[in-house]
């Protein structure tokens, strides 16, 4: 059975490792935060200024002068800081952020991504995105693994205006966890009860199956 | 002490005409200056060029300069909630540049403080790095992006003094203290203007010597753009 | 909240090797990590490069490695204080490359931000720009510089918290934040210790992301190199 | 009668307009903070990371963590700030700094300057001072006119490794207010009872004098 969103979130959970500073895109890498192991120290980042950032606030606490990368109110932990957005991509340029989760509107099995615009139809920027995706050395991109129109998401070669190039690392979809690879899509994991021909069938770039692949473990 | 105050918002408003560049701080709606932006509609400057990270929503922040189409052109990262500016920009009316987040810190601090030009990793081979100048650093290739140039800067600070130092609050910081002396003239409102020695000179985030007029706000709304929360 | 603290200096230095480049903070003899110097002296490595503004004093502060010959390139921009320092380079045991002020702080700065390299018009003209890739920007000429790598960097803050988070006082600040992140390894030996929670997340200097190590340091001397007085 | 040093910084400080903002070499340049008329506002800057210097401390109130680029012990004025040393050259860098004062072993009659290295002899670095020249749109140098062997300081052509090119705007030194044009050294003012053949015959290079030449007003 597909994943739903939370299930992608939960699955992307599992990457997050021990000391990591992640930057979480807006949408579906949101929610990992939700999910990470509380036996783990981890801060999250986001882009307009704060690294430490806390759950959302209580009701009646909100504050206009903190919210995330994606205008929504926040709170701070213990031990965050605040800074402008200079010092900000300094952090990510200078790699210091170790974990980079953003969702995508294509991906290539180049690692090219593509999330920013749809020519003539949808144009709202990139926002922090590019700066993310050229800067950080391990991305991974939360999405689902067709659009809406059923068509493959995971592509031989991107058709929208590039966000960045060969920078994607890893993929998790409803379907799949995949890995880009300097062959193309090398499928690591399956979600519960999907078979390698669901994926295979819903991918249109390079799909490489080695062997038995596992199902995902989300427990 | 060199004094940068200024009674009000028309006179720190003083000399803006239309056609110029602006420089805009704030991340969405949060620390926008929102006494300047009231301003600029009621002068009703057109042809306006406004640098910022975001455009405002349809009724407030740059969204009411939009509304009445005094931008001609505007250089920003993210315009997804504004639905005019979408409008505006998709039918040609406007003018619009898209930049990358820290490129476009990166562009404004580089004014600031006199580099003509950063290389940055990020859009290298995408659409912006188009008929920019790209190199290789290490191994890695990065473009060559030119610091802005502007008229004006508009900032919102939490709290000043007279002489012009500015102290911001939480993520309302954001592009604020990277256009302060990124244009010719930088005007800063703050929602508290304090005496010269009111603030710890070790908790400034911009000395006044990258600030030109200095006010005191009113009336702030500091609108919520997601209004996010959790139950106890 | 990711963890920083170590339990002392030494815990702190753990892997410093001879060879290595360090990137020390401070200017003149204030805001210098004089712990962490002196275990780099009691340690006795030898042929490191040195990137600090200046050189200490003959008996204080990085004087203490020239003075046992640790020292192989000192990478400064004013070490007219360390009259060891000058035997040593006038008679060639000593390799210097002196950089002017703003350039090593800029240097610093762009290998703490990912920026490969920075154009600054100091130096055009001089010994300091020879071999270097010069160029025009709107009728001024720049000078290319690098930005610095670093297997270590040393700083010191007034306070720090167990997040890695840092303030710095007064003209102590200097190099000192500007160094953070730029070496493979960051240590900030701080003053006062505190539990996360404690500094408040508006005035921090440094955020603990560019810092992998902390610790409160020991008997400071915080010595003043020119005490200038006037009478009451 | 050629002035002391304290009347060469008497004289800058008559340079020091409403405003401005200012950063001091070390030596002579230091002075000139106390000739500064005290109905003006004017903020001095020191690059190791504060504006807003004040007065050297009481005697017993010296502050470690508080000194200026000479590395003096100093006082913070209301109104004043630190800052980082990127910051600090931000300002100089980015022409926020109205006023450079600074010493110099040779100035070019091109407005070359040269002061920080003697080759086989003397190299003590050159410290911010490339930064300031390279930067800063006015450039006042304080100096002797000659050197201890009597040799000129205002030359042709340094002899000396440069700190900077075509920057130094002014001189004042014990014989003489010199401006740098395009053609050369414009004697604008002498010191009291001075001549200006005793100028002429200090300055090596080019000096050009047009109608009479006012005595400094010094009061």
């Amino acid at each position: 059975m597909a994943l739903d969103k939370n299930g992608i979130a939960q699955r992307i959970a599992q990457e997050v490792q021990d000391g990591y500073y992640v930057n979480l895109g807006i949408g579906i890498p949101t929610l990992v935060a939700n999910f990470v192991r509380d036996d783990i120290n981890v801060e999250f980042q986001s882009e307009n200024g704060i690294l430490g950032m806390g759950p959302f606030p209580f009701d009646g606490e909100e504050d206009a002068d903190l919210i995330n990368a994606g205008k929504q109110t926040i709170t701070a932990l213990p031990g965050a800081s605040f800074f402008d957005s200079a010092m900000s991509f300094g952090m990510i340029r200078g790699k210091h952020v170790d974990l980079t989760i953003l969702g995508a509107m294509e991906v290539a099995e180049n690692g090219d991504i593509a999330n920013w615009k749809i020519p003539g139809k949808m144009v709202k920027g990139m926002g922090g995105a590019m700066d993310l995706v050229a800067s950080a050395e391990n991305i991974i991109v939360a999405m689902m693994h067709t659009n809406r129109a059923g068509e493959s998401k995971l592509l031989k070669r991107c058709s929208l205006p590039l966000t960045g190039v060969g920078c994607v690392t890893k993929i998790v979809t409803e379907l799949a966890v995949i890995e880009v690879t300097d062959k193309g899509f090398k499928l690591l994991e399956r979600a519960p009860g999907v078979s390698v021909e669901d994926i295979r069938k819903a991918t249109e770039g390079t799909l490489i199956v080695e062997g038995d692949i596992p199902e995902m473990n989300l427990n | 002490m060199i004094k940068k105050t200024v009674k009000n918002v028309q006179e720190a408003l003083d000399g803006v005409k239309d056609g110029m560049t602006m420089m805009l701080g704030g991340f969405g709606l949060s620390g926008i200056p929102e006494n300047s932006i009231s301003e600029l509609v009621k002068l009703n400057l057109k042809d306006l060029t406004c640098i910022s990270n975001n455009a405002g929503v349809d009724d407030f922040g740059l969204g009411l300069l939009l509304h009445k189409k005094q931008i001609k052109k505007m250089i920003s990262s993210y315009v997804g909630e504004n639905a005019e500016f979408e409008r505006q920009m998709l039918s040609g009316e406007l003018d619009v540049e898209l930049t990358p987040q820290g490129t476009l810190a990166a562009k404004c601090q580089a004014a600031q403080q006199g580099f003509p030009a950063v290389y940055t990793p990020a859009g290298f081979g995408t659409e912006v790095a188009e008929g920019k100048e790209t190199r290789e650093f290490d191994g890695k290739m990065y473009v060559l992006e030119h610091a802005y140039k502007a008229d004006f800067a508009f900032v919102k600070a939490w709290k000043g003094d007279e002489a012009g130092n500015l102290i911001f609050k939480g993520t309302a910081r954001n592009f604020n203290p990277l256009m302060c002396g990124a244009a010719t003239i930088t005007v800063a409102e703050v929602e508290k203007l304090v005496k010269p020695g009111e603030l710890d000179p070790n908790q400034i985030h911009i000395p006044g010597i990258f600030v030109q007029r200095i006010f005191e706000g009113k009336n702030y709304e500091k609108r919520i753009e997601q209004r996010t929360v959790r139950q106890k």
